[in-house]
């Protein structure tokens, strides 16, 4: 109860749907990270991470994004953050992630924008 | 004139299980406070953060042997957070501040907690004691409007 | 053998507005103890009684600079609360527990609580010291299944 | 966010509806006390209490039906509870409640039991 969380990960033809719901904090963040790794593993790169459901992050869950994204990029794909509520953007902006990721509202803006160019400073 | 102040204590094990009650204690404060709710959401991870640190690296990890103690302490003006450990402790100054593009490039999962806990609050600062007592004293005034 | 304990502790000031974060706390060592929803809900329940009355009755109704201490303590076999107050005390024996129908019969609101705390727990217990320290101690024993 | 709690008081006609919405507990007992007051101070007696959305209910709340049903019942009214999840049933069961209040499914059910006689030992 004081700290519901699930991660589902979604196959969706070319790209990969992962739907984070409840608080992503230093307890539950291993979890998204293991969803993470595994979607790489398996040679996804183009993965939507959906925050619509999720209702707190740490850094602990920002870290994730960090450890993930070049590695991502680098096999040309990325990692679109998608459906953030105000109250969970702020960590985000406070850190910068808005100037080095790409924030989407939904899901069909997330795959749409995997058709143009990566937000990417080299 | 004297304050009337309100005082709030928590011991827990040291476990991140532990967390989800530790911002239901801040918050409770901080609504007493009279907070609005996005002041409470900053209160909230910058306590998160702090106790996040104490876990894993004052207490190297869960270990429900070991405490985690948070104090919330609210007069008119402030809420005043003091958190208390009896672990490793660490040189808070000698911690570099690492840009986020660099800790990306680097593929680091962690270094972000201590910068938000300085940009949530108004007040951050560490008394470390290691063998002793680390304590983190951080401050949120209230705006009054 | 040892038997690992792990140990919760809230202090908060004397308010019913802290029985919401009194409930908080004690469900959050209530699922580590891994009792299940039913018995998590009893412990709920018991645990927001006796606090009430701390602040009700031995606090004499809200009065912040006065503070309710509530201790959990869990191993494999048990929870324990000890609910802890400096206030005025009473003698638990003298009580006297009517029936339902004679406090609706005499239009009586209270006199539930403490009939409620000793169904839902296993054990509750009064060490009354007034002027000292008045404790309350009870125990809910985990059912092995 | 901790205790959230509302009391809200229909007129529908011959009897009144008093719907609890969260945590009834000695925080939030006295508003509930004071929606029953108020009702029965305007000669209404034929009252439903409404628990669907009721999440939690300590003696504070147990209390406010005690001290009320011997005058309303005075009056030829009754208090009918109803919508009570199994959660918050327990513990009106342990109290003796059920055999000395008239408990329904849902707000209907008690209307139709208003046309029926009252439950009372005398
Ligand atoms: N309470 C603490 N006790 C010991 N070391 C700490 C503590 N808090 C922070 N540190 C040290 O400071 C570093 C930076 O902390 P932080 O910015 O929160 O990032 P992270 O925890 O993700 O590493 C940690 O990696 C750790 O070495
Ligand atoms: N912690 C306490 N300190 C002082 N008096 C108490 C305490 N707990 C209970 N009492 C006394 O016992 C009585 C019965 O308590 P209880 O059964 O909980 O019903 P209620 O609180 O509704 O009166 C109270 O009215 C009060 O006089």
């Amino acid at each position: 109860m004081p700290n519901p969380f699930s991660v589902q990960t979604v196959n969706e033809g070319d790209h990969v749907v992962i739907r984070l719901e409840g608080f992503v904090d230093a307890h539950t963040a291993p979890q998204f990270e293991q969803a993470v790794q595994t979607v790489v593993d398996q040679g996804q790169h183009r993965i939507i991470v959906d925050c619509e459901k999720m209702t707190y992050i740490s850094s602990a869950g920002l870290g994730v994004f960090m450890g993930f994204i070049e590695e991502v990029r680098d096999e040309g794909g990325d990692i679109k953050i998608c459906g953030l509520s105000p109250k969970v953007k702020q960590p985000f902006e406070i850190l910068g992630f808005d100037s080095l990721f790409d924030f989407c509202a939904d899901v069909a803006g997330a795959k749409e924008r995997f058709s143009q160019p990566v937000k990417r400073e080299e | 004139m004297e304050r009337i102040e309100r005082k709030f204590l928590l011991k827990v094990p040291s476990s991140t299980e532990n967390l989800a009650l530790i911002r239901e204690f801040v918050t409770s404060a901080a609504q007493q406070a009279g907070f609005d709710a996005s002041e409470i959401a900053k209160l909230e991870l910058a306590v998160d953060e702090a106790c996040a640190n104490v876990i894993e690296h004052a207490y190297g990890g869960q270990d429900v042997t070991k405490e985690v103690v948070v104090r919330a302490t609210l007069d008119d003006e402030a809420l005043s957070i003091d958190i208390e450990d009896t672990g490793r402790g660490f040189d808070p100054d000698s911690i570099k501040q690492e840009e986020l593009e660099e800790l990306i490039n680097k593929r680091k999962t962690g270094g972000l907690g201590m910068r938000l806990m300085k940009s949530l609050m108004d007040e951050v600062h560490y008394e470390i004691e290691p063998g002793k007592k680390n304590a983190l004293h951080m401050v949120k005034r209230l705006r009054k409007t």
